[in-house]
């Protein structure tokens, strides 16, 4: 009974994990106090470069995560080096051209096979790496927390005059900030690839920048564990109300605007201790 | 063959300053509302599509010529502008709330709408019957145009004209600047800030809702969706123009526009629209306060 | 919140969600499953291919099949999303332990899909999935539908020999599933035929300016305009190309996407003289297709299309490969499927080894006259 | 000024900010001497919270340096700065709201905190003493403002007067050679008052120089050792607070001032 299962909600299940990756990738953005639209876009480089690097060049699984993680860190570099300078607006619409230029860009090439995507991706994800990698993120997130660096961090989101006034190294923190969500966004892309078999260019588009910022706003950011709570609640519901699957993106609407305007702690009040 | 692909240059121009116009005329609105309030309002792409709807059910139902469309789908937009402005921004002007805040809720806001409108609506794409204007073809010196065309390049035109002398030479305009200025000092000075709020969210919707429906005469289509893709291209110009500057913004369309042809006729059609995105990159490395724009006043 | 307490937060939906889940056949009846989009914008297509299955599911169980049990069709809707795809497709597999899969409804979601059945040994029949490289997909893949690389060589060769086309640009819409593998067959079509290409132009398919692409274009002066998009930007194109002031003597050959009558619909005149392929037309006057359309009519008050005929058809390929099995079991039907024959509205069909279908003698080339299609004389 | 042996602590040269057109801070230098509290005052809109503001690297100045004990702060962003050993508040308080009273103290000490992202990561190295120490010393700094039973509530839930002190124990927690305070007396009752009074004093004695805004007159004047006075952004005075009460200019910039006030409240 288990084993049929955990066969059909199979790929839920990895969902879920993943999500609650893609989740944390924008907690790591929202903590410092900036908005990136551009998880999807992270998202996808991770996605193709591990694939192509396994599909053609048949790297070792550890080498293609990793580069998973470089790639988009590159990326997320010179996104972040010319914005972060400037007012939290700049960056979030210069994450917004990153992922059209993905978009436009795979679909053009022959290399990333156009609109067709790529597919026949082995399956070298299993249900004990998403969640390992997820559980490992969420340790680290919360060591942070409990750091100088999570009170910078806190600091940053809530008054960033304030926080470079007690010496907090705003230029490194954002950057950081970024390139980190990068990685595990681009992680989190290798590992769908390599659990889907099949990737195309659209499904790294707008829409899904969108639904990874409602999993964070959902949850909340008072603790890494909000965002991932507001991933799994955003991936299982639709499974469960069938009605949801029609208006998913209608509900991820919903849920940004309710969250900014009546519950900006979200769903998880409980706000994580900034003292190690 | 060069010269084959040579002989269409004319053309192409005109084709690039047309679709110029429309990006120019798109991002009025939106640069005029983030120049006074200070907010990237993502609803703006909404008021473009529902301006068009509006009309289209105008001179489809109640056949309304598009003289009496056209202003009427501006007016009716420009007050549902208000209203969400008062419903999503005016709560966090209150609270003082951090700028992305505003950023989020308009994003929230924004894809809530464009899907309600798909699961309305459809996403078949919807025509202005063709009587509504005349797509004949003028032509002078071998270039090809039409009236819808030359409409679409006379009022983005004549829009900028009036949106520059509104701000700099009226009562209006020099609130308008105040606020943008500094909304506290703005309220001390005794400007009504509430009011101008609405007065601008009021333009902006109307002017946003002109761009969707001049925009689909020309290209005839009109779907939920058709603001979502000229948002993104609004981001590049708004950008590339500098953040709230009315002429920075016609300055940019334009010049998206025409490179965006220029590319597809002689580079490669599929990187057209990699132009806007490429472009707003390098300006911001090179020059993040836009092409056109003046360093920005930082606020402690 | 510790990680226990989230892991029990996480799985405790999917358990509800797996009790409420429930069989609805009976244990003596034969449940299949389909799985196609039944809701959102691209509901048009899984609502026609689901009124095909269920007017033939009327037909087959008059008899029944393995001698009298009553046939079943469990339809999981995927709104066109390739990862619904996928847990519809585990779901019909590990809980509804159906013995065959019908669908998906596009491509995309096949190659996402597919892989799970074929994995699971379980044979999965495409009644619209016209890609390349669906059946290499894996021995347990079928598909029933004429792929673009049978249908856009007859419609060329049409345009070749009737009208004297030698050279042509090529456009299509870049960033779709779809109009990209339709691109493909039409590169390699066109090569194979000895026709020219002067030029090659993408577009977006939510684009509605065409007129840089067709201002090139009109500057190289080809004979025909070869396209592939669906019918939104398709007349969007035939309707800028009559503003930009081509020639309307450059007909415009059009892939699987333009054969839509709201080509006509909504691009008028300017449609006129566009040809496309169809591995079915609704005038085709046989009488077996005379007796699908008025029932069809009859059933559902609205005209059939390909997809409706397409699943019709293979719905009774499939049942007779059941009876022919002997038995609901995956690996029996599998191997039946790949011997049976059968000729229904689309013309002759059996499989070829490589599980395509083998005869494409049934496809018609449509030309637009007066903003509808008839067949090429 | 020749008489001095050492260099002054604080000297800020011919410091000018403009925006679009209206000059803000004019030309204005000055010296803070170590060890003193000197004083910054003028009229509304004399441009003393701009002067701060160009102080701390919050705004860029047109023109003009400023040299934090032989180290030039110009062009450094504001981060720079409290490293250099400057430390400020603000004037309409700015705490961390969410955080506790406890939390905000240590973030003020992130300029000294060393622990680098592999340590924080393993609880290794640095990490565990640093984080102890800070704590003490949050613990110091709390009771030396009398917060120590507010330790760990929300900061943001705590009443006027006791931000008011935990925004200085804040700024003391970088360990700041210079403290800049806007207004800290501002929206207090007379007995708060007294006791920042008091709590200054400690800071005085104990070494730390202050520069400091404020409106109440007697609460300068008791505090101040010298006093700078600014009106339409340009130094108008300064010298000891006996020599500003007695200052012409000084007395008709607050009477303008009140004037001009006066009639346009008669006008509304």
């Amino acid at each position: 009974m288990f084993d049929s299962f955990f066969f059909s909600y199979q790929s839920l299940i990895f969902a879920v994990g993943i999500n609650g990756l893609l989740a944390l990738s924008m907690y790591t953005v929202l903590a410092v106090g900036q908005l990136s639209l551009g998880q999807a876009a992270f998202m996808g480089i991770g996605a193709y470069v591990s694939t192509l690097l396994t599909l053609d060049a048949h790297w070792p699984f550890a080498a293609v995560l990793l580069a998973a993680m470089v790639v988009p860190a590159l990326a997320a570099l010179l996104i972040g080096g010319p914005t972060l300078k400037l007012t939290g607006v700049y960056l979030a619409l210069a994450t917004i051209a990153l992922g059209e230029i993905l978009r436009i860009f795979c679909n053009a090439s022959d290399l990333t096979g156009g609109a067709l995507g790529l597919s026949g991706i082995p399956n070298k994800t299993s249900f004990g790496l998403i969640f390992a990698v997820l559980a490992l993120a969420l340790a680290g997130f919360v060591m942070v927390a409990r750091s100088r660096l999570g009170r910078a961090m806190e600091a940053m989101r809530e008054d960033e005059v304030a926080a470079g006034v007690m010496g907090v190294n705003l230029p490194v923190m954002k950057l950081g900030a970024l390139v980190v969500s990068a990685m595990l966004a681009g992680l989190a892309g290798a590992l769908n690839a390599h659990a889907n078999s099949f990737i195309g260019p659209n499904d790294y588009g707008f829409d899904q920048a969108v639904t990874i910022l409602s999993f964070a706003l959902l949850g909340g950011i008072g603790s890494p564990f909000g965002p991932v709570l507001g991933a799994v609640i955003l991936t299982v519901l639709p499974e469960l109300l069938t009605a949801l699957h029609d208006f998913k993106l209608v509900v991820n609407g919903f849920i940004i605007v309710i969250a900014v305007l009546f519950m900006p702690r979200g769903l998880l009040i409980w706000r994580i201790g900034r003292v190690g | 063959m060069f010269a084959q692909i040579l002989q269409q240059l004319p053309q192409q121009l005109l084709n690039g300053l047309v679709l110029g116009s429309t990006y120019a005329l798109f991002a009025l609105g939106f640069t005029l509302m983030f120049g006074v309030l200070g907010v990237i309002n993502l609803t703006y792409g909404f008021y473009f599509t529902t301006g068009a709807f509006l009309a289209l059910y105008g001179t489809k139902l109640l056949a309304l010529p598009i003289w009496l469309a056209l202003p009427g789908a501006a007016i009716v937009t420009g007050l549902i502008a208000v209203l969400f402005d008062a419903a999503l921004l005016t709560p966090l002007r209150r609270k003082k709330a951090p700028e992305l805040a505003s950023l989020m809720v308009t994003l929230g806001a924004t894809l809530l709408l464009y899907s309600l409108m798909t699961a309305t609506f459809g996403t078949e794409i919807r025509r202005l019957p063709p009587a509504v204007i005349s797509h004949a073809a003028i032509i002078v010196g071998g270039i090809r145009m039409n009236w819808s065309q030359i409409l679409i390049m006379g009022t983005t035109v004549a829009i900028v004209a009036a949106l520059l002398a509104l701000i700099r030479g009226t009562r209006f305009g020099l609130s308008m600047r105040a606020l943008a200025e500094n909304g506290e000092a703005a309220q001390l000075m005794g400007v009504d800030t509430d009011a101008v709020v609405r007065l601008v969210s009021l333009v902006s919707g109307a002017l946003g809702a002109t761009a969707g429906v001049l925009i689909g005469l020309n290209f005839n289509a009109i779907q939920p969706y058709m603001g979502e893709s000229m948002m993104l291209k609004g981001f590049a110009v708004i950008i590339i123009g500098g953040l709230g500057d009315i002429k920075g913004a016609l300055i940019a369309g334009l010049v998206i526009g025409v490179l965006e042809v220029l590319t597809a006729g002689f580079i490669s059609s599929s990187y057209k629209d990699a132009v806007g995105f490429i472009l707003l990159v390098t300006t911001l490395w090179f020059r993040p306060v836009g092409l056109f724009g003046r360093a920005p006043v930082k606020r402690a | 919140m510790n990680k226990r307490t989230l892991a029990t937060l996480a799985l405790l939906p999917i358990a509800t969600a797996a009790a409420i889940w429930t069989a609805p056949a009976k244990a003596e009846d034969v449940t299949i499953g389909a799985i196609e989009i039944l809701t959102g914008p691209n509901s048009r297509y899984g609502v026609a291919i689901k009124n095909g299955f269920d007017l033939a599911l009327d037909e087959v169980n008059k008899t029944g099949v393995l001698g009298g049990k009553k046939l079943v069709i469990q339809y999981e809707d995927t709104a066109g999303n390739k990862d619904q795809a996928v847990n519809a497709a585990r779901k019909l597999i590990g809980i509804g332990k159906v013995p065959l899969l019908l669908g998906p409804t596009l491509s995309n979601e096949m190659f996402a899909a597919g892989p799970v059945a074929n994995e699971q040994k379980i044979p999965i029949v495409g009644t619209s999935t016209t890609a390349a490289g669906i059946t290499a997909i894996g021995p347990y893949v079928f598909r029933t539908s004429l792929p673009e690389g049978d249908v856009i060589p007859v419609t060329l060769k049409a345009a070749q020999t009737k009208f004297g086309i030698k050279k042509v640009a090529v456009m299509y819409a870049n960033d779709d599933a779809f109009s990209k593998s339709g691109y493909d067959v039409f590169k390699a079509s066109l090569e194979k035929l000895g026709i020219q290409t002067l030029t090659t132009e993408t577009f977006g398919s939510k684009d509605s300016d065409f007129s840089a692409q067709l201002t090139k274009i009109k500057s190289l002066n080809p004979d025909a305009i070869v396209v592939s998009a669906l019918v939104e930007p398709a007349s969007g194109i035939l309707l800028d190309a009559r503003s930009i002031g081509l020639d309307e003597k450059i007909r415009f050959i059009g892939g699987n996407g333009f054969n839509s009558p709201k080509l006509g619909d909504i691009a008028g005149e300017a449609a006129d003289g566009t040809l496309v392929g169809s591995p079915w037309f609704i005038a085709k006057a046989d009488a077996m297709n005379t007796k699908f359309v008025a029932d069809y009519r009859a059933k559902y008050k609205d005209d059939p299309d390909q997809f409706s005929a397409q699943a019709y058809d293979t719905l009774h390929i499939v049942a007779l490969a059941i009876d022919k099995a002997g038995a609901a079991e995956p690996e029996k039907i599998k191997a039946a499927l790949q011997t049976t024959k059968y000729t229904g509205v689309m013309g002759p069909f059996s499989f070829t080894d490589n599980r395509d279908p083998a005869d494409s003698s049934g496809v018609v080339v449509l030309e637009m006259k007066g903003g509808k299609f008839q067949i090429l004389k | 000024m020749n008489q001095m042996t050492i260099a002054p602590l604080l000297d800020i040269q011919d410091l000018t900010v403009r925006f679009r057109g209206l000059v803000a801070v004019d030309h204005v230098s000055f010296q803070v001497e170590a060890g003193t509290v000197h004083g910054l005052i003028g009229p509304n809109g004399a441009g003393k919270t701009t002067c701060f503001n160009l102080i701390s690297g919050l705004i860029p100045p047109t023109s003009g340096s400023a040299v934090l004990a032989g180290v030039a702060l110009d062009g450094l962003p504001s981060w720079k700065r409290t490293r250099a050993g400057l430390s400020r508040t603000f004037q309409n308080i700015r705490m961390f709201q969410e955080m506790t009273v406890r939390e905000n103290v240590m973030t003020g000490m992130q300029a000294r905190l060393q622990a680098s992202v592999p340590e924080i990561l393993s609880r290794t190295g640095r990490f565990r003493p640093e984080e102890v120490a800070a704590k003490t010393r949050a613990e110091e700094l709390l009771e030396f403002v009398g917060l120590t039973a507010s330790a760990d509530r929300r900061a943001g839930d705590l009443p006027y007067g006791d931000q008011r002190r935990l925004e200085i124990a804040r700024a003391l927690a970088s360990e700041p050679k210079l403290l800049l305070l806007d207004e800290p007396a501002a929206g207090m009752n007379p007995a708060e008052t007294q006791d920042l009074v008091g709590l200054l004093n400690r800071l005085k004695q104990g070494g730390l120089t202050l520069l400091l805004v404020e409106h109440d007159m007697h609460f300068v004047m008791s505090l101040c050792d010298r006093i700078t006075v600014l009106n339409f952004g340009r130094k108008i005075a300064e010298g000891s607070p006996r020599e500003i009460r007695e200052n012409p200019a000084v007395i008709e910039a607050y009477l303008g001032a009140k004037t001009a006030e006066r009639l346009k409240d008669g006008a509304a």
